[in-house]
Order: C-alpha cells, then structure tokens, then sequence
C-alpha cells in the first residue's frame, strides 16, 4: 500500500500516490488482526476465552455482573439480527427489496453498543445499524420501507428513541450533537449515540460534530464501526492512524475496542454513556470490525479485495465467539440454541410475509409530507395531479 | 398595552431585534445561534443584548462552522427546540448548504410527517453596501428550488418584525433573507396588528399601467421607480412579494390581469433567478392577458462584482425605468 | 486508424470511459479522482480500468468527503492539473457545494484571468433506477444559476465521447450531468469526427408543430413522444440542449419561430428549474411567434419520492403527450 | 467561561452552556500568557533573552548560523509590515479603503514564516497575511485592491507563489492540500504553505485537509495563527484543548510556537517545511499570538474584550523583543533604526499615494473575466450593457 507512515523516510517522494503495485491479496495478508491489535480492547477472545488484564481493568467492572440471561440475551440478539439481515438480503435477490445493506459481520459491534443504551437515550444510526434498531425495538420490517423503495424511512424516531436512517455520510453525527446540548439543555441525563464508519470519519461533518460536542461538552457518544472498508476504500484511505486516536485533537477520549467482541463493545459503550450521564462531554469509540458482506447487495467485493482477508476475519466471527463462551461456561444448552433456531426461522418467515404484504403508497403521497404547514404550490401541483390522473379514469371509463 | 406603546419607528434590524426578543420571552423552546450572535450582537448587532438578557444557553456562539451551526440545530430541533440560527453574511451559507437541502429541507418528508423541523436561518444577503467579496450576494433561488423549504424576506421594519413571528412559530424550515442594505431603513412596527399570512404580497402601491414585482431590498427601489415613472405620467403598480417559495402567484396573477406588463425586480442574477420562475408562471396563467413579454432586471451572469461596480451590477432606478419602457412600449 | 475502427458501438458509460482514456493518454496532466473511482471503476464502472492503465497517482481514490474533492482539485488545478472529478451520486454534491459555488466558479475572476479552473466535475444525476433516497435527483439548476460554471449534459454515446473531450479541454470549470438511467444505452461513437461546440443545442428530429426542448435523460423520452405524436398526425421538433449553462437560446429560438410552441422537460422540478429559465427567455426573444405558453413538464416541489413512486414524479410519456396537447389546444 | 475541561465533574451539567456569568474581566486575567503556556516552542523572551533549553533543542537548529545580517532584515519587515498595516487602517479611516483586516500583533508569525519559504515554495494566505505577502515580494498596494473595492484580489498567484486571498474560511487549507499533492506528483521538493485561523479550526474543510494531507502524505505545512479571537469569539468557543493537539489524531505532528516570537516562528517553520521537503508529509504549526488590534476596521472589540488583555499582550510586542535583542546583543545602531524610521516613512507614503492614484475598474470589467472561455450569456449580457450606457450617452449627446 501506498499510505505511508508518520516516520521520516528517504528518499523523497517521487510521484506522490504511486507507490509500489500491490495486489489485493497482500494488502489482506499484510494487514494486522483485531487480536493483535495492541489498543484494542478485548474481553472476550476469537476462541471465547474471557480475558482480563491490564487493559481490560477500565472496562471490566461495566459487565462484572453480567448474568447468564443477559449473556443470552445477547447472543440471541445477534443471530437474530443476523437471520433478518441474511432474510433481507435475500428478499433483495428475489426482487422483494431494490437494494440491502448488511450488517454481517457486525452483530457484535451493535448489540454490544446498543444494549448499552437506556430507553431515554437517543440513536442517531447511519444505514446499517439493523442491530442497533433490533436492541430498540424497532419493528424489523420498518427498516426495509426504504430498501424496499416504498418510503425514505417513515418511523417515528421518538417511538423508539431511534433515529431515522441517514444516508448522507457523516450528517447525522451532528443531529446527535444537536440533540446531545439540548439533553444538556434540558438538564436530563439521558445520552446520545452517533453511529458512523470509517470512511465517515473523513467528513468536514464529523469532524465539526467532534468540535461543537467538545466546545458544549454534549453528552454524546461517537461509535464508530470500523469495518475496514468504505465501498472499495480500505481504512487506509481515510486515515494513517488508528481511528480512535482523532478525538484525543479534540479534546475528548478515544478508544479501540474489539468490535467482534459483544462484551468488550458493552462495557467499553457503558463506559462512554457514564461518561455522558456524568456531564464528562463526548466520547469516541472505534469498533474495529470487518464487513463480511458486500457493501449492499449492488456491490461486488471481488473487484477489489482477497478472499483471504474474509477468511481470517470468519475465525473471529462474533457470534460463534460467543456461543463458544455460552458453551464453555456452561450458560446455554442444546436447547436454549435449538429454540433460537426456530424463533430464528420464525423470524425470517414473519420479514418475509410483512415484506411481500408492504402495500406501494398512494400516488399522492408524493406530495404529502413536503411541508408541515402546507404551500400553496404544492396543493397547486397536487390539484393538477389529480386532474391528470382523473383524465385517464375518465378516458378509461369513456371506453 | 395601549394603541399607542405597541407602535414604535424601528429600524429594520431592530425590528428584527424586537421579533427575537419577542419569541424568546414567549417560548422558551426557541434559541438563537450563529457566530458572534452573543456579546457582539452579531455583525450587524441584530442580536444585541439577547444574550445578556436570555444567557448563554439561549443566545449561542457557535464555533466557526456553518454545517455544525444547521447540523445541530436539526439536532435541537428533533429534541424540541425551535432554533433560529444566523448565517453571518450570505456567501457563507454555502457550508451549511448540505445539511439544509439534503437534511433540514427533507426531514418531515423522511419521516412521514413524524417529525418536524422548525428552524429558521437568517441570512442578510444583498449588495449595496460596498462590501468585500462574498458579502453581497442573494441565492435566494439556490433555496426555492429546494422543496421542503420556505424562502422568505421582508423589506420592511413591520414586516420583518412580523414575517420573524410567524417564521419561528412556523413548523417548516424557514430560510429568512435579511436585506442588509435596507437594516438602517426606520418604519413603523405595531407589535400588536395581527397580520396577514407570511406567503402572501403585498400591493404597496396601486397601479394601473404596468407591475413591479420585487422582495427584500428592492421593493423600496420599485417605489421609487414608481414615483419617478408618475411623473412622466405612468401609474404602476408595485407588489412587495415577501415569499419567494411559496410565490404568491395569485397576487401576482390579479395585478397582471389588470395592467396587462409585468417587469420583475431582484438583485440575484437574472439567469435562472426568481424572475424566470415568475415570468414562466405569469406567462402561462395571463397568457392573453399579456400585453408584453415579462421583463426582468437583475444582476448579471458574472461572480458579484467588487464594490466599486456594484452600483452597475445592481438593479438601480434607471435600469428599472428602462425596463419599464420596454415593457410600455410593446 | 480507419474509419471503421474509429466508429464502435458503445454504452454510454462506456463511452465516457473511453473518453476519459483518450483525455488521459492524450495529456500526463488529466487526472481522474473520486470515491471508488480505482479499482472498484467507480459505482457505474465508468472508470474502470483506468487506475490499472494509468497508476495510482492519476486516477485517485480519495478519502470520503466531497468538499475535500473538489477542493484539492482545485489546489490541482492551480498546480497545473487538470482534475476530471467524480461524485459519486447527484445527492452527494452537496458538500462540495460551498468548494464549487465560493471557489471553483470565481478563482478565475478573482484572480483577474491569472489563473485557471480546468475542472471537470463528473455528476451521474436524474432517477428511473429505483434507487434510495439521494440517489436520483437532477440539481442541475442549482450550477446553472451560479456565474462561472458551465453545465452540460449528454443525452447519448457520441456525445457523452465528446462532450467529456471538450470539457476536459475547457479552461473553465464543467459540471459534467451523466445521465445514469442511459449509462447502458448503446449509440455509435465516431472518435475521429469533428464534434460541433460544447454549448450548442441539436435537432435530433425535425418538426413543425410544436418544439421539444430536452438534456440528458429527457431526450429519449421526448424522441418516444414524438413518435407517439407523429401516430396522431402531430410534427414535433425534438431539440436535444446539451448545455444547461450556457443555454443555446438562438438554436432554441429559431426552432419556436418555426413551431410557435415550446414544452420544455427535465427530471428537477419545475419550480425555478431551467425551464423557468428558458420560458422566460424565449418568451421575451419570441413574443409575437408565440401560440400558447412555453409549457414546462419536470418534478414537482417535492423531495424526490421513494422508489416505488417515482414513475408518478418523473415525466413519462403521458405527461409530456398531455402538455403537447394542451400547448397545441391554444 | 462555560467551557468545560476534560477532566470529570459532578453535579452533572444543569443547562447546557450556561455557566457562571463571567466578565469579559475575568476571562482575561484567567487566562495563561504566552511565557507560561508549557507546550510553546520560544526562542526569544519578551525581554528580548535568547532561550536555549530542552523545549527548544529540536530547533535551534534550524537558526544556528543565522546572521546579525538576518536578524536584522527580520526585524525589517516587521516594522515595514507594521507600518504599512498602520498606513492601511488609516486609509480606510480615510474612505479610500472601504474595509481593513490589521495584522497588529501577528508580525512575528507572519515574517518568521514567511522568511522560512523558499522561493518556489506555495503559499496559501487567508485575507491577514500582509507580512507574508511582504516577503513574498507582493507589492503592498497590490493587497489593497479588494479592500477598495476595485477588485476582489486580482494578483497573479504565480507571480509570487502567493495565492489570492481568501475569505470564506478555511478554504484555502484544502487548496493547498491539493497544490501540494500537485508537487509531490511532479516529484519536486518545494512545500506549501496554508496559513488559517483559530476560528478556522473549526471548519469542516480544515479537517478535510488534514485528512487528505496526511493519506496522500503531502508536501504542506498548516500554519495556524491562534491570535485568540475569531471576531468576537475567544479560541475555548472552537476548542477545548491546544489547537496544535488536533493534528495527531490526524497521523502527523503539531507543536505550539510562540508567535510574538519571530525566531522561533522561523525556526519551527524551517523544521516544518524540512519536513515536508524530506517526504515526511503535513505539519501543523499554531503560531500563538494575539490580534492587537478590531477584526478588521468594521469591528468594536470593546463589545466583547476587556482592555487589560490587550495591555498583557503588548508587553510581548513581537517588534519591540526582536529590537531589545539587537540592542543588547549590538547587532543594530542608531543609524540602523533610524534609517529604517526613513524607510518606513517612504513606504507609508508610496502606499498612500499608489492607493490614492488607483482608478475605479472600467464598468465592463464585471463581465472580463467570469469565464476563461467565454459564454454566450455573458456575451449576450455585455452587448445589452453596452446598448444600454450607450444610451445615456446618446441622451447626454442629444441634450
Ligand atoms: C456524502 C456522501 N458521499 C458518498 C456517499 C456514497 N456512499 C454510500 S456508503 C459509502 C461508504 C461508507 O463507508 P463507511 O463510512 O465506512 O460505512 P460502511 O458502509 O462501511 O458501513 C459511500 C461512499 C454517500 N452516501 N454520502
Ligand atoms: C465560511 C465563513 N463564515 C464566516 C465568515 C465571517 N468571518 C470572517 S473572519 C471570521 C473570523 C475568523 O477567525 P479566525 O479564523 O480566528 O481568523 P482571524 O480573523 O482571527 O485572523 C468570520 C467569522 C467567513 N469569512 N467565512
Ligand atoms: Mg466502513
Ligand atoms: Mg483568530
């Protein structure tokens, strides 16, 4: 790769970006692991060993009474996120949706950080949060309206304190901060969670969201999901140090932690949220993670990256990390996994029904939510609107 | 109140000053942000003493930031707040133009009417007053083809005091254009008239051979206009439009139909400005009425120039005049 | 070459691609830069290929911020680069809007004519994909407005070729519209013919009673309504304008003072789109010529509707046959 | 002052940005002098003594071997910067210039990195670098052409290697990202240079360029003049920490330098550019200084700052520490300063008299140079233009 690092190096540049052709397949094999990661915290090994040290010692005591239930808990949370995103992403195929982006792989990251959250704490998600709807209840098939092209999103953020989809990258970091120094305002103690990725954190957006959460000291957490790819951009495209290091030039804390990893991104997001609630201003956490999938079902990661990399990071996967924990420790049996497995199919088949039974809107509803307060142009053209699609009931019953 | 205590001679920025004050002391919901709106008073002091009197907390300074100051007055927003937020000069808006047109306009129709943006931006725009670059500009078209906003401007103490009221307690995004130039201009406010709708003209002047049809800084540049054109004899008619989205067009409409010319006056340029959207409009609904082509005056297609050719730049009273003629003498 | 060799049969997206190549090999200069534009070739594949061909340092995949984009092209472009520029869907110009409006249009002016903005900014822009929010909108009415620009639009292969040949030749900022719902129409593409100037409108079918003025992805639609018309007996005149700014009014006009009647159609909405611009325009050039009002048939005034709606929002053939019919009922 | 420090505090915030009600009194004395602040590279001290320490090892370098010769030239355009400033302000007092932004206070940043550039080195100003600009070579009459309003900058930025002032803030640093990426891909060894503000920080398009700088590893210095004000806004409005902290987030270094200190603004910039020569990519340098004088001559600082800060800072008058070190270390005489009173005269009046000779633009200059091409509209508008004056002209014939 081209990216070069902070330490001097001679001779000078020749002819800046390019550098020395590589192929996909060294890029993956040269880059580092979560598990040696040296900042990355990490409670729960790829093998679902629980780890404490050091570097653990911080965060260990948000998930020292973690019961076996909760544990469950999560796991559940997590394959069933991952069969309703694997449901989504066929529904797609079959023409039922125009598009999906999955989280795969990700499950982790966002049970983990989502279960974190109180009721009156808010979520301000990008596109790919299912998970993170999931922890809020958000009912699944009304995050699939907009995949489906039957509406640009439509729920109600104050149902579940759960924010619509934002598909500009970046923009809606600083609707958190916004709504972070009115909590604030308010004098409530309730925080706020920003989703964004990697390839966000490049956005004059974000970087803003950081200086005005900083400046207000906003009770906002940022979490970021490290997915190592935005599209076809590795990291490296974005930034030549670790992600979590930006917020330190703000005057805030950041942290790595194992995005794989649904306890470590529990306790590292309780660990931020305290910080809000406590009127310590904003955090930024780095999920290091990896997007297993395509970037959305239009995508095709074979153009620009390994096999291989895919592999390594499928022996990492968060949800066997965690069944193996369950195992190891005896908190689950056969038959806690075997029911999950049908609520699972349950699931997919409920996605499924709802999908197939989603209505196309009303023709006016085109013209519908423009305005709260109504324009006169818009009953202008709507009246229009109806006279023209009157003329074709009318030719049609002339007939 | 007496009759007498709520009619006050206001300059327009003070008016403006006033309707601030007004909102805050009835809603403690609605927040001022912007840069230098606190001890300063904003550059033009549109905000002085706000902040003394409603704190830090209401009267914000933001960081050095455009997208930040709309970005998170979404975010207030969607926590219940009515944020109005200044823009310190209109060639700044273009930061924040993002998260306007893609956020702020769209949010209401994102979430289905589930959620409402009451935000209003304040921007002084328009030449005139011998600034430096990007200090004298009028995108005002730039918002009004954006659907999901209201584009208004006032040109006028009562109005500006008014057209803020109703902008704040309006619950769509509101971007409110400040005619700088005319922020020194005194008039009289009644604090208490109830006025009409904020999207609808206003005939400031009955006419009967032609209309002039202006908003924000130019309406006092059509009254003159008309006063020299009576002169020569003529009676035209000037509408003050004070909404550029929605366009009052039925206002425009009925003047048409009754003097048969239409010239439209605005500072943006003329190509692809609000002219062209008045004219293609007027043309289509008073197609026989018409008795010449709809005439526009405006700036040119060229970056604003500096400030010691603006006064060729800009619509001025012979311009106009030369317009009119043009128009008359179809 | 021989002639045979130099005429393919080419897609649109193709015919950009190859395009960008030729500009490439032609001038060490050109460089290709944008979001995915390397290995990925971009979303639509337009660049593909091109990174492997020409390296790393020419054809850039950057970091994801617009604004950066379009900013450091313009600090390339002072260096003496010609940056041909990517954004990655229309709904994502947004951020480089302030780059595009307050820098890339007025460094040339600013710099009294000492420096020049060869840029190219590369937008797939317009609906029919049945894409997600952001992805299908047409704000090409928001460049046009803006003194400094040109905006151009290819309606098909030849001219996208060529078109993009052009553009990378000017010395003034381009904001190139791809029309991404043609990127798979095939068209011949002779890459040794004389293409005629940048700005200047086509007749791509000849007619008499009623003139079609279209860009982009319009103009297939108004050719389909031409043929339906000419069915009915009616002679419509399709003029493809491929420039949004400047306007090719005289090619404009001289097609009305034949057919007497205009519909003009694009994807943005109507309301202070180009064809505002163009109404009012030929309006005042065509006064006496004129039949019926210049009919406008575009979006409506708001957000661009989800997918599953947007045959209702888009003109189709209906609509565009209902305003022939009602500009011919004059 | 309501901004919070990072370290924790209870009871939790109650309203946001409401804090004590503070002085503008109180904030100043509150405030750490430059001397104090730990992090700031100084060379000089007020009192005009060398410092040589620890702090200061990195750099001294970098002003070794510099001449009597040279220290003298660099006190030369501080004073001729200084007085040419002066003469500006007055002139706009005057109703030549419409507008002035005064560099007072900032001519210590200004000469000592400016002097630090090579001649094919690129510069990226905001619209206060006058110094700058001094010694690039830009004749000063040159910068008064857009506050008189008979342009809007108009130079050629190639003459010099000096950019076009520029306005909207925080532009410029991505310009000059771009330059320097321009230069790293001709594989020629000059740096850029882009010089912004405190306020500027705050931007959204000054961490996009520090985002592109560092991926592409260019060739530029950022230099940040933290003068303490953005207009009305003190620097803890945009920050929270030291400004030069934001650029290790970013994967490269930032150091503090004193301002008011022209040679170690010399020596720190030296280091910077070496390091932008050797392919060790972008720096950023926060010159900390103060603005001595309104925001630019529409401005009323007494709205929003209390005298005694300004009085604190003008016991570090950057002119009046270079001159006590001339004086005590015998490197000027009498004659030299008195020369240079002459010479500063001589400037002070060829300023007002270029100023005063310099004609209004031909009317038809606002449509020459909208476009490179031209453009039919433009060509459309001028011939109306021109049909138009000519018309007065006739009536003025007829009369
Ligand atoms: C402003 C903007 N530019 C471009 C895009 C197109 N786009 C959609 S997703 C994406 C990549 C985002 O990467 P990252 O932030 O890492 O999130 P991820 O998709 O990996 O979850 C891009 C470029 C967009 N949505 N918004
Ligand atoms: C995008 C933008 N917003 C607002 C302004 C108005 N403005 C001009 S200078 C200034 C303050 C700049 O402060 P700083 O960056 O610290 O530079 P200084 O003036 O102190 O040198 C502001 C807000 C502007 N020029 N550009
Ligand atoms: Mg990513
Ligand atoms: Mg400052």
């Amino acid at each position: 790769m081209t990216v070069e690092s902070t330490a001097p190096r001679k001779p000078r540049r020749s002819a800046g970006t390019t550098g020395t052709k590589s192929t996909a397949g060294k890029r993956a094999t040269a880059r580092k692991s979560p598990g040696t990661e040296p900042e990355l915290v990490q409670l729960l090994t790829p093998e679902g060993e629980r780890v404490q040290n050091a570097g653990t010692a911080a965060y260990d005591k948000y998930v020292a009474d973690i019961t076996p239930d909760e544990l469950r808990g999560l796991y559940r949370d997590m394959v069933l996120t991952r069969r309703f995103d694997a449901e989504a992403t066929s529904l797609q195929r079959q023409g039922e949706l125009g598009l999906w982006a999955s989280l795969l792989g990700q499950e982790a990251a966002q049970i983990g950080s989502g279960r974190a959250l109180r009721d009156d704490d808010y979520v301000f998600p990008t596109y790919r949060e299912h998970g993170v709807a999931w922890c809020r209840g958000v009912d699944p098939t009304n995050l699939l309206g907009m995949f489906r092209g039957v509406n640009n999103g439509g729920w109600d953020p104050n149902g579940n304190n759960f924010h619509l989809y934002t598909i500009v990258i970046g923009s809606q970091t600083l609707h958190a901060t916004g709504y972070a120094m009115g909590v604030a305002k308010d004098g409530a103690d309730s925080a706020v969670i920003a989703y964004f990725g990697d390839g966000a954190s490049s956005q004059g957006d974000v970087a803003e969201a950081f200086t005005f959460s900083a400046v207000y000291n906003a009770p906002v957490v940022f979490f970021c999901q490290n997915n190592q790819w935005a599209i076809s951009e590795p990291t490296e495209r974005q930034t030549r140090v670790p992600l979590y290091q930006r917020a330190q030039g703000f005057g805030f804390p950041g942290v790595r932690v194992d995005g794989n990893d649904v306890l470590a991104s529990l306790a590292v997001t309780r660990w931020a949220l305290e910080r809000a609630r406590n009127g310590e201003g904003p955090t930024l956490v780095e999920a290091y993670t990896y997007r297993m999938g395509a970037h959305t079902t239009s995508d095709d990661p074979t153009k620009y990256r390994a096999d291989e990399e895919r592999e390594a990071w499928e022996a990492k996967d968060p949800i066997l990390r965690l069944r193996r924990f369950l195992e190891a420790s005896n908190h689950a049996d056969e038959g806690f996994f075997a029911e999950l497995e049908a609520e699972s199919e349950a699931l997919g088949r409920r996605v499924r029904e709802a999908v197939r039974a989603m209505p196309d809107p009303d023709h006016f509803a085109i013209f519908e939510h423009a305005y709260a307060d109504g324009h006169a142009l818009v009953d202008e053209e709507r009246a229009q609107f109806a006279a023209y699609q009157a003329s074709f009931a009318d030719a049609e019953g002339g007939n | 109140m007496t009759q007498t205590e709520s009619v006050k001679n206001l300059a327009l920025a003070k008016a403006i000053n006033e309707s601030l004050r007004t909102a805050l002391e009835a809603d403690p919901k609605v927040l001022v942000m912007g840069e230098d709106v606190g001890k300063l008073g904003g550059v033009f002091r549109v905000t002085d003493g706000l902040q003394k009197d409603f704190g830090e907390s209401r009267i914000i300074d933001t960081p050095l930031a455009e997208s930040g100051i709309v970005g998170t007055a979404i975010g207030l927003a969607l926590r219940g707040y009515r944020p109005v937020v200044e823009i310190q000069f209109d060639g700044f808006v273009f930061p924040a133009y993002d998260q306007i047109v893609t956020q702020l306009a769209k949010m209401h129709a994102r979430a289905l009417g589930k959620v409402k943006m009451p935000v209003v931006v304040r921007i002084p725009y328009g030449g005139g007053i011998g600034a430096v670059e990007h200090h004298s500009e009028s995108p005002e078209a730039l918002f009004a083809h954006v659907a999901g906003l209201k584009v208004v401007s006032p040109s006028n103490s009562s109005d500006a005091y008014w057209m803020m009221q109703q902008a704040i307690q309006s619950d769509d995004p509101v971007i409110f254009f400040e005619p700088k130039r005319r922020y020194w201009d005194k008039g009289e406010v009644n604090t208490e008239a109830i006025p009409g709708p904020l999207h609808k003209a206003q005939v400031v002047r009955e006419g009967t051979d032609l209309t002039l049809a202006a908003y924000g800084p130019m309406v006092k540049l059509c009254r003159e206009v008309a006063d020299a054109a009576a002169e020569e004899g003529r009676s035209l008619e000037v509408l003050d439009l004070r909404s550029v989205s929605p366009l009052d067009f039925d206002s425009i409409q009925a003047s048409v139909e009754k003097t048969r010319r239409l010239v439209v006056v605005h500072e943006a340029p003329v190509f692809f400005g609000s002219g062209a959207e008045i004219a293609a409009r007027i043309t289509e609904r008073c197609f026989y009425h018409l008795e010449a082509p709809v005439l526009r005056v405006g700036g040119y297609h060229a970056p604003y120039p500096p400030a010691r050719l603006e006064e060729e730049y800009l619509p001025g009273l012979d311009r106009v005049l030369d317009a009119v003629d043009r128009a008359l003498a179809y």
